[in-house]
């Protein structure tokens, strides 16, 4: 729906949902809670060239802006491809805004090394970090994509202020317990740093806030995705599914119910392209957008998830449908980087800044 | 047990509660979940049939069929004083609460002196044979075959769904189509089935748990005799809406949703926490549902204790303990985290409670037959009912 | 629906519509917002010894239960009479479980002075009240039913907890402000005691606390009935209006809100029936209930009420239309008492001490 | 001024920021109160004549009739300026961008010379007398009668409401049903009507703030001469289709919400509630969504400036416009305090709502229509579409 695209973005959405329709990325959602291991598809990522997405073309990047890769997350979403993205691409950006060595961010723009964003400001509760110059100590939980990312990005509060650093994953004191998870695509890891050292970017204090605000609209972007596949399945199984001589699409209860899961994905949708253009335009609102998509689109997937179970029935609710894997996303995507109440505090943080 | 009144129910009660302090210790606490061991499958059976043979299941059933005379007042009382010590009642309760009734409304005298003592006593187990893949919510248009045969036997083909405890059961309430060439409603005949007979096959089906709540039950040729049909044919509606009547009776006097105990544990269990004010108002909120789904569940078993049947109002009991209950696992995955979601009672409650709402009727059909049988509001206009077609 | 009730509750409900239908109660609600005086429904409660409801017979009391002046609220709520009982009684309830002298009962029993509760906990923000021994200081604001009483139950906190006062309204000290208010129906004052002198009443923390929590319920009650009458109303529109050929009613868009407006009322009336019930059999559960009923009735005349106007369409929102008073009731009931919060908060606080 | 494109549009809107420079201190402030009295009226009607002068109404109409032959995106230009200075618009937003499109697109050349040139500068006002009180979502359905005479003209007896604007203005475009014999959507006309016209009475219908923000009309024997009708008899459907679809553009482009300002202005005027967790998070959710729905209309806008027409999917803001608005009045007195209730914006806000979410189809219309047009969901089965009795 009204969305206004370059041919290079038509393109790149096309690109991604022909990469990722090679893989059968909703079976092995399922796959991997029946305890086998599943594709990674980090390759497909490097592949498609998302892995340098926010990198400079100077480091073999595509130089390409956050809108871009919202794109792609939300094809990701649709199809419940977790190809370690959203840890990866706000490490990234982190970097090229600190024009960070081209051979650190080369080498993970062309994918042959992963990074993930720590940021203390996303992480579940009994988070706990300091800074102290370059010295990181605490734990960090439930961080996205850590495990098997070879740069960690940290973010947190020194006396001064917020600052980034870059720890290496295999320095001294650090530590990534990898966790299992509801949602079995996910990697979620507590990363503990027992007095690790890293080396500071130099970022404005606005632009450290920067990282975790990527993170949270990029999972905006996944999650309006997930919920936009949840709701293409829904909407056929309404137009054939018969109840009382009738499809089940016909009836207002089904109906209003299908229009207000589109509702809610338009207006989480409506957030995303606004925080993407503000990235370019006015990155002052960057962050209150962000986090304004991130409110409302867990909204729409807490809504359709749930729902599209409901209106499958019975069926909907078993092991062998899709509907439980958009369930399962929804539910642990909701706590997911600090959880829903993290980015409504954020909203109204940056509103009431304005009085 | 003589005949209770209200002079002799508080003698009852005494003797209830004695009989409950001794025998607790073999009962098993009540919880939301299944029992999914067959040793628990196995003990709380035992505890239905103790408490069978105590008087306190079947209780106002004839006794000349095991049952003891009673008055609804007595189970009632057995409910609470049971819920009141959290624990469970008896195990089979499609057979206690919905089966049964149904066939001592409506069985032969022989199908009832067969029958109910091993039911009272989970002998014997029970599950429906209602839905099938085609007909969920519109059960009237389901269409498994009973075909009269030349010796009066009825040979069945079909398939059936979400049947809870086939796996444990020994005989099925059935409903299949024995006249195609008339209105949907009116083709239909009631069975009491074997599960051992031949052609039958039960397949798990797995829910989002991961375990296998329900079943799927493939009937082949299965030949059933004519001693097996209760009610004539033609009236399996009849004795189907019967029976849907009793589930009502069944959800309005008690449901698994979110007990407010863990709820409460769970959200106060860091000094903090207990101190947000907004943690605390959503607990407020979840929680006064909660109490209301209780209080409500009071009155309609305060109705039923009085002899009255509760109206299809008591299906609001149904929404309200589904929306509840998400709200209450929302509030209690929001507080504890997401690692509550991998295992425990919130992460099984959370992928329990999809499929909870689909059982027994799903939320808008209920809200429609609350809407036009309480409210008295018109019925949807509806195509002209077709015969459906056989097999 | 499913209330077992006695015959002399029976009674009670048929002798309260009997009074209340003979007065144009909902009109009134409307006259008074277009600058009317509207006749005063107190000689209605006093000829219908609802003053004396929950004062013992030997001060000319009827010495009945909380129960049954539940009963008689919700008569009142669904005609939008506002009979000043909701000050009343609890005022009177508290009198009475302090044994308070058989004349100061008595009087206000017989209708001849009215009382008010003036709790400091259901007070709006900006309430300050502190009491030193007989001495009150402090303003308590959004009052009801103060204006016109001779007598105010006051209820604050002393050094050793909740304490009740008896302060006469023309005593020293006292001021009492009357304010304008959305819903014409009601009597809201600011209290204001600038060192007031009163009299102590004799009473345990746990039972100075019922009068809040009576005056919370008899609110509850009353907004169960004002949503049963919006119900009402709605039901026999949706009934009567043909849209597109049918019934308004026959759709389910229409049907389902309808019955979410029957479940919400009934949800809320069975916690009104437990919280009555536990005043007499549980008292220890009476609190958690009150607020409970509270938060419950809320919800369902939140919803109820502009529920109401949007099934009507447009004829509902015109100033000639009930719905309109109903909405009014609705949205001054939920910010009365401290607010819909402040019960939630109180059931929070009741199931948490437990641990 | 010369025809648009992408070369020249900077300097056009360079030339209109210089001219809202100069001339903001004309123009009333954006608010989403209705002006009350006389003077508020006239100095909006000003406003518009002004920015008519100056080619900033009717931009895209043709510079034959007034307007100035321009591209949609100038008039998205407009509307984003305006709003970036919180500034009011055209008056007759009905005139402007529903009834003045509907009679480009259906009018004869004598009604557009006619019509048009006064439009835009608000000298003659427009309501629109479609509802009726037996015909509102259901607006084929309209009973108002016009009845051919023998000289061809038309005499119309009949009621309508919810009419907006019909106190201040000149003209009324009018359905009538011209044809009792034929299928309800076939006999429909419709008229461009004078409303000084003899028969016609405007009678003011409070809403729930107390003042009148729409009419009832009753047509008394009202002749109206043949070259008041606009498109051929029994094309009413037709001509009113059109409109509803630019009422369709217009709220797609920005709406009577709650605005964001002022909301944090109230929930954050105390120190203490900016600190309090529980209003922070119900703060950022319901200005997230007001957030939405501004985003949501700047996409429709875009659409509009690219020269689209919106699809039925713009609808969604009006749903969205109307419940945001509701959790955000909420929102706001619940911190503000029942005195909020009394007087000023948000008493009027909340006593204003509830009467904006009928305007223009209620939201199950618009749920209907989005369910069908949008997600192609089948309609439902209506009752066979009877021919309407005639007065």
């Amino acid at each position: 729906m009204y969305l206004a695209l370059t041919d290079e973005q038509e393109f790149l959405i096309e690109a991604a949902a022909g990469a990722l329709d090679r893989r059968p990325t909703v079976e092995a959602a399922r796959a991997v809670l029946d305890g086998e291991s599943a594709e990674s598809l980090w390759p497909v990522a490097v592949e498609a060239g998302w892995s340098g997405l926010l990198t400079g073309e100077d480091a073999d990047g595509a130089g390409l802006a956050p809108y871009d890769a919202m794109l792609v997350l939300e094809e990701c979403g649709r199809r419940l491809a977790d190809a370690r993205l959203l840890g990866h691409l706000p490490a990234c950006a982190l970097l090229e805004a600190a024009g960070a060595d081209a051979e650190l961010r080369g080498a993970r723009a062309r994918g042959e090394r992963r990074a993930a964003l720590v940021d203390a400001r996303l992480g579940e509760r009994s988070t706990t970090l300091s800074v102290a110059v370059t010295e990181v100590r605490g734990t960090v939980r439930g961080v996205l994509d850590a495990d098997g990312a070879d740069v960690l990005v940290v973010v947190g509060q020194d006396t001064g202020g917020p600052v980034a650093l870059v720890v290496e994953a295999d320095a001294e004191g650090v530590k990534i317990a990898l966790r299992a998870a509801y949602d079995g695509t996910r990697s979620l890891a507590d990363v503990t740093f027992d007095g690790a050292r890293g080396t500071r970017l130099e970022l404005a204090a606005a632009r450290v806030r920067d990282g975790a605000d990527l993170q949270l609209v990029l999972l905006a972007a996944e999650s309006v995705g997930a919920a936009d596949g949840a709701l293409a399945m829904t909407r056929d199984y309404a137009v054939d599914r018969i109840a009382f001589g009738r499809a089940i699409g016909s009836y207002q209860a089904i109906k209003h119910k299908l229009v207000e899961m589109l509702r809610r994905i338009e207006n989480a949708r409506s957030l995303v392209v606004a925080a993407g253009r503000a990235w370019d335009e006015d990155r002052d609102r960057f962050g209150l957008l962000a986090n304004a998509a991130r409110v409302q689109s867990i909204s729409a997937l807490d809504y359709t998830a749930p729902e599209t179970i409901f209106v499958h029935g019975g069926v909907g609710a078993t092991w062998e449908h899709d509907a439980m894997l958009f369930y399962r996303r929804g539910e642990a995507s909701r706590r997911l980087c600090g959880g829903a109440d993290t980015a409504a505090d954020a909203v109204a943080d940056a509103l009431l800044a304005t009085l | 047990m003589s005949t209770i009144d209200a002079t002799n129910l508080e003698t009852w009660r005494a003797e209830l509660r004695t009989w409950l302090d001794e025998n607790a210790e073999h009962a098993p606490a009540r919880t939301v979940l299944e029992p999914k061991t067959d040793e628990q499958v196995a003990h709380w059976r035992a505890w239905q049939a103790r408490m069978a043979d105590a008087g306190y299941v079947g209780i106002t059933w004839p006794s000349e069929y095991g049952g003891r005379d009673g008055v609804p007042a007595q189970v009632v009382e057995v409910e609470r004083e049971l819920k009141a010590r959290d624990l469970q009642g008896g195990f089979d309760f499609i057979g206690l609460d919905m089966i049964g009734p149904t066939i001592l409304a409506h069985g032969s005298r022989e199908q009832k002196e067969r029958m109910i003592p091993p039911l009272l006593r989970a002998d014997e187990t029970w599950c429906q044979l209602l839905s099938e893949p085609g007909a969920g919510s519109d059960l009237a248009s389901v269409s498994t075959r009973a075909k009269r045969q030349d010796d009066g036997s009825w040979l069945v083909n079909g398939q059936k769904v979400w049947t809870s405890f086939a796996q444990h059961a020994a005989f099925a309430i059935l409903l299949a189509r024995t006249d195609t060439e008339v209105a949907k409603h009116k083709g239909l005949t009631t069975f009491l089935v074997p599960l051992d007979l031949a052609g039958i096959t039960i397949r798990p089906l797995r829910q989002i748990t991961g375990d296998a709540e329900f079943n799927e039950v493939f009937l082949d040729d299965v030949v059933l005799t004519d001693d097996m049909r209760i009610g004539e044919p033609g009236e399996g509606w009849k004795v189907t809406l019967t029976m849907l009547g009793f589930e009502r009776v069944a959800v309005g006097s008690g449901l698994h949703a979110t007990q407010i105990g863990p709820l409460v544990r769970t959200v106060g269990a860091r000094p903090e926490d207990r101190e947000d004010a907004r943690i605390r108002v959503r607990l407020g909120e979840v929680a006064s549902q909660l109490l209301a789904l209780e209080a409500t569940s009071e009155r309609v078993m305060e109705e039923i204790g009085e002899g009255r049947v509760p109206g299809p109002d008591a299906g609001l009991i149904k929404i309200t303990s589904v929306l509840a209950s998400l709200d209450a696992c929302r509030l209690a995955v929001d507080v504890a985290g997401q690692e509550a979601l991998r295992e425990g009672e919130w992460s099984n409650q959370v992928s329990a409670l999809p499929g909870v709402r689909s059982a027994g009727g799903t939320e808008e059909i209920l809200r429609n037959l609350i809407g036009e049988r309480v409210l008295g509001l018109p019925p949807e206009p509806r195509p002209a009912p077709a015969t459906p077609k056989g097999r």
